[in-house]
């Protein structure tokens, strides 16, 4: 009887340790992973998920603190790909964090609107944004990732966002 | 030689049920790389199948032979694969092999019956240490070519024009089946 | 002795002795010529000219619109009846942007400084000077000839390739164009190995041509040119294709997402040259090419040099018109060419051949089969691809496994399709699904590129705040001591 | 595919020649099975009948199939083999070219699973020597749809085991090769009569090669495969194992390597690829042939490599034109 308590006993107890040991994800295998979900991202950097950009979302998403579900601009392809990727049942971009663009659209400032406050350059996330203070500025319609990020910030209301340039 | 080829029938058995298991391991979704789940899962398994059925030899041989506790052997085992595989996985997680799943239970969970089927045929089949060696090692390899086989298979099914109602996992089945049928062929194999 | 390095390809009927029989001849002139202003690659070229101008032949009428674009020339003397919109063969028929020539047929010749020798010109004046012809490839991809010479000048150890490998069934232009015209194919090759200061050029034509290498190898005799010399090819479809042809004569494989130009070899058409001859020798810019006509469906299948923007209606009328068999209307070869819905659209620079097919020259596809996975294409397909593969993937629309498979080295040759026991239109599919792969592959190099953008802006973001905390951080120190 | 039937055409009558006309009413009850099943899938799937019930493969299955079985074996055989074939192996999978597993050989493994006795009563060879009972062609159909031989005979006076399956009954009882070669059955190099079968097989292949129906990789690699196997095994002990000519010449090894492992849908698809699919067939034939429980391994061994063509297929990409090595 006491042998086979004590075996069994053992056993579990190694059991348990090795548990604990392997529920946490080491370094690498966490940037790893960070890495490979933000391959999957769209990195129009617009932080509609409410993080601070595509990585900080990737981030997010290893550790368990965000859902697949919080990207319109990737659509639900992407939300599709996230849920395969981290094994998560697949679900539609939810609403509350924007609309899916049905095309992709690119900022357009009105050059004879704009005061050159370098307001929308200092919020391009990319800088894709060219000017100086005082100059009229324009967007690099290559460069653009759509993010709308420049919009609120300009006080004449002067930038617009059109379908890309194909 | 005959000892690998019997090693290649039994993980049969066990194969099959784990096969029966691969479409869950990507739950309600079009499976966009089994294949690569699956390479996962047979690196891990060529890495813990040997010490699962090694380690699990010997807790028999010196622990419970000795004390008369042969009747624990099955618990015994199932302890094994639980501190064996975290372990492993833990391994595999350092070195950088991509593992998206959540660390936990979920590995054990897609593995454990491969495990133990094959740490109580090495325990049953091998007589001296070597035997248990090569057993393990042989049934690790066949074992972890069979899922990389069978995962490329489900992948080119999920193309085919399957009929609706064979879709997933009854084709698996079927497929499980035929292959069941395949390795009939290694029947005999070994007359003792 | 004709070689071929290339894996894969067929031995086609190649249906050319009968547009070849008859000599070559200018085609009838037409009341109303149509330049669709896109028909080369790259940008649209911009009018310089308004509907009602009296233009003469030779005349610029539309330059560049870009950087890759090219210059358009008034084929013949009139004035421009209207800019507008017309039915465009490299369209499918769906309307282009055209300058409408209205013939007078008085033929006077736009008068413009006639260059100097292009040996005076430095190379980089003579790829301008070629660019201001007008001239784009002859060989059916229609790139400005200047920007292609641009992009390959200059590289250490460069060779020009000629290219009169003419491995399509049913064209002929380039065969008729060697025979009548080798000696501006040879100059051609002298200017253009100027324009790209390279040092040996090759003439590559197919073993089945041996009229045109009797012609050419007179021409380049006569040259007494070292640096260019003719090789014979094996005619197996596609050895012209310009990857297979420079692996063919060089044999090395011009690397995957790359040009000829990073195996130093710069590839034109012999027409190409030919036309370069003439513009720069005769200062008469690309106005017209030779245009073969042929197939069952037409009365006299023969090559005729026609001036650009004539209608193909009035082509076919030129060579006694339309059989009682035609059932299709083709320009191109009958493996890569294009089907045209109707015949009211202009002969542009693309042009090389129309076909008017009878069911004998095209038969009509029986229905699909499944796929057995023979693998027939596989083994035929010049780019080494597994055309098996790739078509289970385009049925799945799997673009991973598509870009694995290598759907973009597809060439689209249709020898696949040519072999295909199941009768799969496998060409058309690839062709299909490419656009889908591609806006896959650009988006993932434009969210590289942005990711790239924005790490580095984070970067400098916490640079400058690190900065700006040091300096605070000094002034504090600073402001404690003097306390 | 039509090209593949004719091929068949001289060892079916070679077939016939020397083990009666069983094999005929086997190839017909065979292909109306295959044909009615067939129909039947194709109905249930909302296919269309004519192009793919015309297209030969499925009466390919069937030939292929009843050349596989005794000449006498009862009716329900080959009419349920070949049911699972088209039914299970085929139409489950998604129909032509997209099933996975060899129909015929998925219907014989479940044959020979299921009825091994049955499957091993062969006859014996009509040649001198040997003198077979004869049965006239409504002997051999009252036979095969009874299942029980004519009344002035008994199954034992008609079956024979075939050559590999004696050579095997032999080894295991303890004779050496010589011993067991020299048994009444065995010629100079393979059984007396499938010698010629096989002959006409090879012909057959060599034909189908010519046309380039077939490519030479499987064939070629899966013989060699067999032949170096056999050969350092029977080097290493003439007395215990067969030697590369017995092996080639019998069995389904000719059948399986010209028609059955060249099947294109459930073999690998490229060149390479092709070269270890055949040779993995090669080599776990023998390995079954010799050490397994049943006396052919052509049909487990084609099954077993049919599962790894996937994984084969996905490590045997050709370099593509223009890309690095």
């Amino acid at each position: 009887m006491l042998p086979a308590l004590l075996t069994m006993v053992g056993l579990a107890t190694a059991a348990g340790i090795a548990a604990v040991l392997a529920a946490r994800r080491p370094e690498r295998d966490h940037n790893r992973l960070v890495d490979e979900i933000d391959a999957l991202l769209p990195q129009t950097q617009c932080g509609r998920c409410t993080f601070a950009g595509c990585r900080p979302y990737a981030t997010a998403l290893a550790n368990g603190e965000a859902d697949i579900n919080q990207c319109p601009p990737g659509g639900h392809a992407t939300a599709a790909a996230l849920a395969s990727l981290l094994g998560r049942e697949p679900r539609p971009v939810d609403p509350r964090f924007g609309s899916v663009p049905t095309q992709p659209m690119v900022a357009w400032i009105d050059e004879g609107a704009c005061i050159g406050c370098v307001k929308c350059i200092q919020a391009c996330p990319v800088d894709a944004i060219v000017g100086a203070s005082k100059f009229m500025h324009t967007v690099i319609a290559a460069q653009c990732t759509g993010c709308e990020l420049c919009i609120p910030p300009c006080p004449v209301d002067c930038i617009v966002m059109r379908p890309a340039p194909i | 030689m005959t000892s690998l080829l019997l090693v290649l029938l039994s993980s049969v058995l066990v194969t099959t049920v784990v096969l029966a298991h691969l479409p869950q391991w990507r739950p309600f979704v079009a499976p966009t790389d089994v294949f690569g789940g699956a390479r996962v899962i047979a690196i891990l398994c060529m890495a813990a199948v040997p010490a699962v059925s090694l380690l699990g030899w010997l807790l028999v041989r010196l622990v419970l032979g000795p004390w008369h506790l042969e009747y624990l052997r099955t618990p015994a085992l199932v302890a094994v694969v639980l501190i064996v595989v975290p372990l492993v996985e833990l391994a595999l997680r350092r070195r950088g092999t991509l593992l998206t799943q959540q660390p936990g239970f979920a590995l054990v969970m897609s593995t454990n019956t491969a495990l133990l089927g094959i740490a109580l045929i090495t325990d049953l089949r091998a007589a001296t240490f070597g035997a248990a060696l090569l057993l393990a090692i042989g049934a690790a390899a066949a074992l972890a070519l069979l899922l990389l086989a069978f995962a490329a298979l489900y992948e080119r099914l999920q193309q085919a024009d399957v009929p609706v109602a064979f879709r997933e996992a009854p084709l698996a089945l079927v497929t499980a089946g035929i292959m069941a049928l395949a390795f009939m062929g290694f029947s005999r194999l070994i007359q003792e | 002795m004709a070689t071929s390095g290339v894996r894969g390809g067929l031995r086609l009927n190649a249906h050319k002795e009968r547009s070849t029989e008859h000599s070559l001849r200018p085609a009838s002139p037409v009341e109303s010529l149509v330049l669709p202003l896109d028909q080369h690659a790259g940008a649209p070229a911009v009018p310089r000219v308004k509907p009602g101008d009296r233009i003469l032949r030779g005349q610029p009428i539309a330059e560049p619109g870009g950087e890759i674009s090219a210059w358009l020339h008034s084929p013949a003397s009139g004035t421009v009846a209207a800019i507008e919109p017309r039915p465009a063969p490299h369209r499918m028929g769906a309307p282009a942007l055209s300058i409408v020539v209205a013939n007078d047929r008085r033929d006077e010749r736009y008068e413009s400084a006639s260059p100097p020798p292009f040996e005076q010109l430095s190379p980089q004046q003579l790829r301008e000077t070629i660019g201001r012809g007008g001239i784009v490839g002859l060989g059916g991809a229609v790139f400005p000839t200047a920007a292609k010479l641009s992009s390959a000048a200059g590289a250490s150890g460069l060779r020009l390739l000629l290219n009169g490998a003419e491995c399509e069934p049913y064209i002929s232009c380039d065969d008729v164009l060697m025979r009548e015209r080798a000696r501006d194919v040879v100059f051609g090759a002298r200017v253009l190995l100027h324009a790209l200061a390279a040092q040996t050029c090759v003439i590559a034509i197919e073993d089945d041509t041996p009229r045109a290498a009797e012609s050419l190898g007179a021409a380049v005799a006569e040259a007494r040119d070292e640096r260019i010399q003719l090789r014979l090819v094996a005619s197996i479809y596609p050895a012209g294709g310009e990857r297979q042809l420079i692996t063919t004569i060089f044999g090395v494989e011009v690397p995957h997402g790359g040009l000829p130009g990073d195996v130093s070899t710069a590839c034109l058409n012999v027409g190409t040259a030919a036309a370069v001859a003439q513009w720069i020798r005769d200062a008469q810019p690309l106005t017209g090419r030779i245009v073969t006509v042929t197939g069952d469906g037409v009365r006299e299948q023969r090559n005729l040099d026609v001036p650009l923007g004539t209608p193909m209606a009035a082509l076919i009328y030129d060579c006694g018109g339309y059989t009682g068999r035609m059932s299709r209307l083709i320009m191109g070869g009958s493996m890569m060419g294009q089907a045209l819905p109707h015949d009211d659209m202009p002969v542009i620079k693309a042009t090389n051949c129309i076909i008017a097919a009878s069911a004998l020259d095209l038969q009509p596809r029986g229905p699909e089969m499944p796929c057995i996975r023979c693998g027939n294409c596989s083994a035929a397909c010049p780019a080494v691809l597994l055309p098996q593969q790739l078509h289970w993937y385009a049925l799945a629309r799997d673009l991973a496994a598509l870009e694995t498979y290598g759907l973009v080295d597809c060439i689209e040759c249709g020898c696949c399709d040519y072999v295909c026991p199941s009768q799969i239109p496998l060409a058309e599919r690839f062709r299909d699904m490419k656009p889908a792969l591609l806006e896959r592959l650009t988006a993932r190099a434009n969210a590289d590129a942005a990711r790239t953008r924005f790490d580095a802006r984070t970067a400098r973001l916490e640079r400058i705040e690190s900065e700006r905390d040091a300096a605070l951080a000094r002034k504090r120190q600073e402001l404690a001591k003097k306390s | 595919m039509r090209q593949v039937l004719y091929a068949l055409v001289p060892t079916v009558a070679l077939h016939v020649v020397f083990f009666g006309p069983g094999l005929l009413i086997q190839i017909v009850l065979g292909v109306a099975t295959a044909l009615g099943c067939e129909a039947a899938a194709l109905r249930l799937r909302g296919k269309p009948l004519p192009p793919f019930l015309l297209d030969g493969s499925a009466i390919i299955t069937a030939v292929l199939l009843a050349l596989c079985l005794p000449p006498l074996a009862p009716w329900w055989l080959v009419v349920s083999g070949v049911a699972f074939a088209i039914l299970l192996a085929k139409h489950l999978f998604g129909g032509l070219g997209a099933n996975p597993f060899n129909p015929a050989m998925v219907g014989y493994a479940v044959l020979l699973v299921s009825f091994p006795a049955r499957l091993l009563q062969w006859l014996p060879p009509n040649v001198a020597g040997i003198e077979p009972a004869n049965l006239s062609l409504l002997e051999t159909l009252a036979t095969i749809l009874t299942g029980s031989p004519p009344a002035r005979l008994t199954w034992d006076a008609i079956t024979s085991p075939t050559p590999l399956d004696a050579l095997r009954t032999d080894l295991a009882l303890g004779l050496t090769m010589g011993e067991a070669h020299a048994r009444v059955l065995f010629s100079t190099f393979g059984g007396k009569g499938w010698d010629w079968i096989n002959l006409a097989t090879l012909a057959g292949g060599g034909w189908l090669l010519a046309l380039r129906i077939i490519r030479w990789h499987i064939p070629v690699a899966m013989l060699g495969a067999l032949f170096v196997c056999a050969s350092v095994m029977s080097a290493a002990d003439p007395g215990a194992y067969a030697g590369p000519l017995f092996h080639l010449t019998s069995g389904a090894s000719l059948l399986g390597a010209f028609f059955i492992a060249t099947d294109p849908v459930s073999a690998a698809t490229s060149n390479r690829g092709r070269l270890i699919y055949g040779a993995g067939i090669g080599v776990l034939t023998y390995v079954i042939r010799t050490w397994g429980g049943y006396p052919d391994g052509v049909a487990f061994a084609v099954l077993i490599m049919n599962l790894a063509v996937p994984l084969i297929d996905r490590y045997t990409i050709p370099r593509i034109y223009g890309h690095a090595r």
